[in-house]
């Protein structure tokens, strides 16, 4: 199978007040799923944002299918994204968020209100979609925030700890919806997760970041292979076992 | 400048439908002279329009756009400023400065005299930004007092005063007698300010346009009927 | 389960006070029209003059109001996220008017219609000096630098963040500057609108120097309240001012409520704090 | 790392343009006084008068800002946060001076304060008709309702939640007031400020009533202005003017600084987009 | 030993928009550290919200040291909270945020200085001390939430999903460092978490929350063990099971 890079990293670094990017180099094949591990403040989220085309970097540069995705316009990017802390539009309510995309493509009425259904139906917030986000729990903002992601069935998926507001049942549930999805339109995913268990169940490949260097990348199966990097085994809880 | 405007024949009834005049006035003289438009144009059919402003900003209307007829002014001062657009003026009637004071007159003041005294506290207009104000200083400065007035504030138009006095926050003040129209003040029975007596003059305008219409209404100011309207509202009619 | 006042908080009893001394101070003042205009009243009411005078105060201040507005939001926005080369400059530009008096205002568009432009667009059939359309160019040079720099202020504080999002899912500028930027600066707005609309209503000193007072064809509230004031007609003058005191109560009130109905719902409206 | 304009955003072409008309326009405005004034400015800066009326202007403009800062912000809190019966009449009192000519205030302080309790304040010493103290109180009243409207339409946008957090770290309701609410509204606070004081600079009708324009006496730059105009010394007037230009170029550019200060850093500050 | 209850509940109901909490009864002793679980919207957080006394009851009452809790004023109500998504002060440092409540006590500089940085070391957040909350990544803006709350030695914690953001490695420390805290002070820890195994290594018993019920109370050693209510079964992965 001849896989084109959907998402091609080239030297990309980056500066952030103090924050610095190391030079990544990472190429993700079309219809992957990649996870990224890392420690808090390791430069996950900044990972996302940058292959969203958030940042000019210091050096390097990020194609999406041969784009260089910075300079693409916003609503021409076609990337779905999951922020971290979800980014919902504090003045409109749940259905109104989730079809905020469709709208924007000048879908019909019935069929946006169709879509927002069915997308609510499958992450279980039906009951919820005249709610506005002020008054939502944890995991019903993160759900809110996933479908309206997951409604325009992008091309990409950037998913920033898409999961981490839900308990375990409902995780799983989500496991499994995603999964589908990814299947039945091969999307590209990448997503930031803190649970290897998740990252291992979700991924085909993973990639640990520590301190801003894209310090591993492994097929998901060889995550708890020892790396030759000391700091890579501690992080994954190698370096006691030894 | 004297004169009237260019001579004409007396305009027969509703001759004149169609034509118009643009006049301005002065804000005090918006009442009288108000009326008096109406009147001319329930007789002339004319189109009058007359624009109402603070004498200052009449003028700068004047200067600035160059468009109008005729320029009903409070004195023959205000048109010093616009005098190289004045074609000709006719004064219309007297305009009176007289020395208010509280009703019952509690601090008897029965001349300008008296503003010299203690306690009287007076208050005036601009010396150079109103003509009732360069009037006050003028009979003042001529009784050789007016270092010795009490003038606690000068007022930018002649309405002001008046209301000062009318609350009590002054005890004489020195206006147009047309201004004196509410209750609780009374004009002090003098002479001392006849001398500063002026005349209202409606100043005809160089770039006028419309000269016929504007000599009917100059004749139109003559007949009883417009005079009746002038003392109506306490002007006193130039004999 | 509504907020409770905490019977001891000082601080609650410190800004009732002040308050309580603002609304004595302004109710004083208008009871003063009150008082004086009053008896005039009904004589106004029935006055033809004075309801011209009403409908071409509504008519301008409506019209200013829009015309700032939609000069105004483009400006606004322009200015808090746009990047163009002496935007610093421009403005503080579009800001000087603000400490200006409004007679010299006037006098500014009073110059500007009467040079060759003014006269150009007079021959094209708009004419302004001496026009209702003055009063509304004045009206608007007197607004329009509130209008932007209060929307400017509102815009500033929307989370860009939430822009970039809604681009991330489609919107292109205008419809994020539609759907997000707009609603979420929203009761900032109104109350732009709200005060330039008032403001409109009560201006006369810029108006006066434009078109002066023409009966029955350029005299609004303000300019017939100055004229009964100028001869001497206090009470008249109060009973028109009595009527846009009227104008001005309903529309506060109507407004409030738009205002009032905030969209953001939060959880912690159900709270109960001191 | 900064935003780029996207060479083909049509949204960026039309707000630009649009700007570029306001600017237009005031930018003709602002020229028609410099001409007009120009001639006459080095005259008006060694002119006695006008030193004083630049002194008074300045030195009463700024108290009153600071009267109408300190009575606004309890109120505006009070409006937003507070529950107080009769809230909302409150309200609309306070705002409905918003649309009153300047004129019509300037006399109801005129009535208040020849009333008895104006009197008995007199003998107290506190004078205020034809004294300073009433140009002081005229722009109060002319500026107090736009202040509390703008302060007020700021706290109702602060988030009531991290009121509530800070009082559940100890803080007492003035202390949350003053480190959380008034910080977090801190951008329009400034901005009302700057309004108000702009406009106390500007504001004579209300002045003009109450104390006249006694020369070197109650005489501030507008009623300079005025009193000028009025001699027909256009040239004088607009000199007077371009000083109140100056100042307030002077300040909007220091202020300018002062509000594009923001202290909420968010990472989307370096964010590319279009 | 004569263990005090420090938080009363008694029969306290609440509704919210269309959400019913049931009426709770729940008593936890000084110096416990109580786990809640629960399905995602199940009412964790408006039960934490309760008990802070942020809503008044439509039934019951909450009584810590027997104080009717929403009688008193916010700021003498000696709760420390850790709000699910943070409740940062935006427009103050990180070094700010967490010195708040030290400045509202009006402890001196130095003092506050002190006590900053020595929380700031033990949650691992020195270097980002001077940066606003809207730079910092996910993670640690939820350290900087728990520091705000543990440097005033409260005598009752709520945490709300406390460590969610947090990736294994600094989970384990900020583990250990909670419990010394706990055992320095004494204080009392109600703590909600979708991690069964967190639940378990903190708490000396676990509440199980289901649609607005608190359904079952357990020791966390028998977090596992079958419930007549199938509904918590199901929660707890027990149904497969069987
Ligand atoms: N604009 C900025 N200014 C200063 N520092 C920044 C900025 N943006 C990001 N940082 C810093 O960059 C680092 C990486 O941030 P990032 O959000 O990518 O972490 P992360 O790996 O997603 O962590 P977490 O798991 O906690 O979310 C953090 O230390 C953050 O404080
Ligand atoms: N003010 C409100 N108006 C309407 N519904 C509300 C309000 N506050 C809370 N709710 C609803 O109450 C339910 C419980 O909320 P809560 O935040 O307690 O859930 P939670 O158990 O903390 O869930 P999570 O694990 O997702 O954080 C949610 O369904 C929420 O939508
Ligand atoms: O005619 Mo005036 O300007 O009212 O004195
Ligand atoms: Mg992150
Ligand atoms: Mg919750």
């Amino acid at each position: 199978m001849a896989v084109n890079p959907l998402v091609e990293i080239r030297d990309y670094s980056l500066r952030l007040g103090k924050f610095k990017l190391q030079p990544i180099n990472l190429m993700i094949n079309e219809g992957e799923i990649f996870g990224v591990l890392g420690k808090t403040g390791s430069g996950k989220t900044v990972l996302l944002e940058s292959i969203a085309g958030f940042y000019r970097g210091c050096s390097g540069q990020i194609w999406i299918q041969g784009q260089d995705i910075a300079e693409v316009p916003l609503e021409k990017r076609g990337i779905g994204f999951v922020y971290q802390d979800f980014g919902l539009f504090p003045h409109m309510t749940v259905a109104d968020n989730i079809g905020y995309g469709l709208r924007m493509q000048r879908k019909e009425k019935q069929t946006i209100k169709d879509e927002v259904n069915r997308m609510a139906e499958i992450l279980a917030i039906s009951p919820i979609l005249k709610q506005y986000p002020g008054t939502l729990s944890g995991g019903e903002r993160q759900r809110t925030a996933i479908a309206r992601a997951l409604v325009l069935n992008p091309r990409i998926l950037l998913l920033d700890e898409p999961f981490s507001s839900l308990d375990p049942a409902t995780k799983e549930t989500m496991y499994r919806q995603v999964k589908e999805i990814h299947q039945l339109f091969g999307c590209t995913i990448l997503f930031v997760t803190h649970d290897f268990k998740e990252a291992q169940t979700m991924a085909d490949r993973i990639g640990i970041m520590i301190k801003g260097e894209l310090k591993s990348i492994r097929r998901s199966e060889e995550l708890f292979i020892r790396d030759s990097d000391e700091e890579v085994n501690r992080f994954l809880g190698l370096s006691d076992r030894v | 400048g004297c004169g009237s405007g260019p001579a004409a024949s007396p305009a027969p009834a509703e001759s004149l439908s169609g034509k118009s005049l643009f006049v301005y006035c002065g804000a005090g003289m918006a009442k009288p002279f108000g009326e008096i438009a109406e009147a001319f144009k329930a007789e002339s059919g004319a189109e009058v329009e007359v624009v109402y402003a603070n004498a200052a900003q009449i003028q700068t209307q004047i200067k600035t756009t160059q468009e109008g007829d005729l320029f009903i002014a409070g004195s023959v001062e205000e048109l010093n400023p616009v005098k190289d657009f004045v074609a000709g003026s006719k004064e219309l009637v007297k305009h009176i400065p007289v020395l208010a004071v509280k009703s019952g007159n509690p601090l008897k003041i029965t001349g300008l005299k008296d503003l010299t005294k203690k306690d009287v506290e007076v208050v005036l207009g601009d010396a150079e930004a109103t003509p009732i104000g360069k009037i006050a200083n003028k009979a003042l400065t001529d009784l050789r007092v007016l270092a010795e007035v009490n003038v606690i504030a000068r007022t930018a138009t002649a309405p002001e005063m008046i209301t000062a006095l009318s609350v009590d926050q002054c005890d004489a003040i020195i206006v147009w007698k047309e201004n004196v129209s509410g209750s609780g003040i009374e004009i002090v029975n003098t002479t001392d300010l006849d001398a500063q007596i002026k005349k209202i003059p409606a100043a005809t305008l160089s770039f006028g346009k419309n000269t016929e219409t504007t000599a009917a209404l100059l004749k139109f100011l003559d007949t009883d009927q417009a005079q009746n309207i002038w003392a109506k509202y306490g002007y006193e009619v130039v004999k | 389960m509504k907020k409770k006042l905490s019977p001891y908080s000082l601080f609650d009893v410190f800004t009732a006070v002040v308050t309580l001394i603002v609304v004595a101070f302004i109710s004083a003042a208008i009871l003063s029209i009150l008082i004086k205009g009053f008896p005039y009243l009904g004589e106004a009411f029935f006055s033809e003059e004075v309801r011209f005078a009403v409908k071409l105060s509504l008519y301008t201040a409506s019209i200013s109001t829009f015309v700032c507005f939609v000069l105004a939001v483009p400006t606004a926005y322009s200015l808090t996220r746009g990047t163009f080369p002496f935007k610093k400059i421009a403005q503080i530009i579009i800001e000087l008017p603000l400490s200006m008096p409004y007679l010299v205002l006037g006098l500014c568009l009073l110059l500007i219609f009467s040079s060759e432009f003014g006269k150009a667009l007079r021959d094209m059939g708009f004419r302004v000096v001496f026009d209702k359309n003055g009063i509304i160019m004045a009206q608007t040079i007197v607004n329009l630098p509130y209008m932007i720099r209060l929307i400017k202020t509102a815009f500033a504080e929307v989370d860009e963040r939430l822009e970039i999002i809604a681009g991330m899912l489609g919107a292109s500028r205008w419809k994020r500057f539609l759907t997000i930027t707009l609603p979420l600066a929203r009761n900032a707005v109104i109350s732009a609108v709200i005060l330039v609309w008032s403001r409109g209503l009560g201006e006369f000193g810029a108006t006066l120097m434009v078109v002066g007072a023409t009966r029955m064809k350029t005299e609004t509230l303000p300019a017939s309240i100055y004229l009964n004031m100028a001869t001497g007609d206090i009470g008249a003058a109060m009973a028109s001012a009595i009527i846009i005191l009227l104008i001005s109560f309903v529309s506060l009130f109507a407004t409030s409520r738009l205002e009032g109905k905030n969209l953001q719902a939060s959880r912690m409206k159900d709270v109960y704090w001191q």
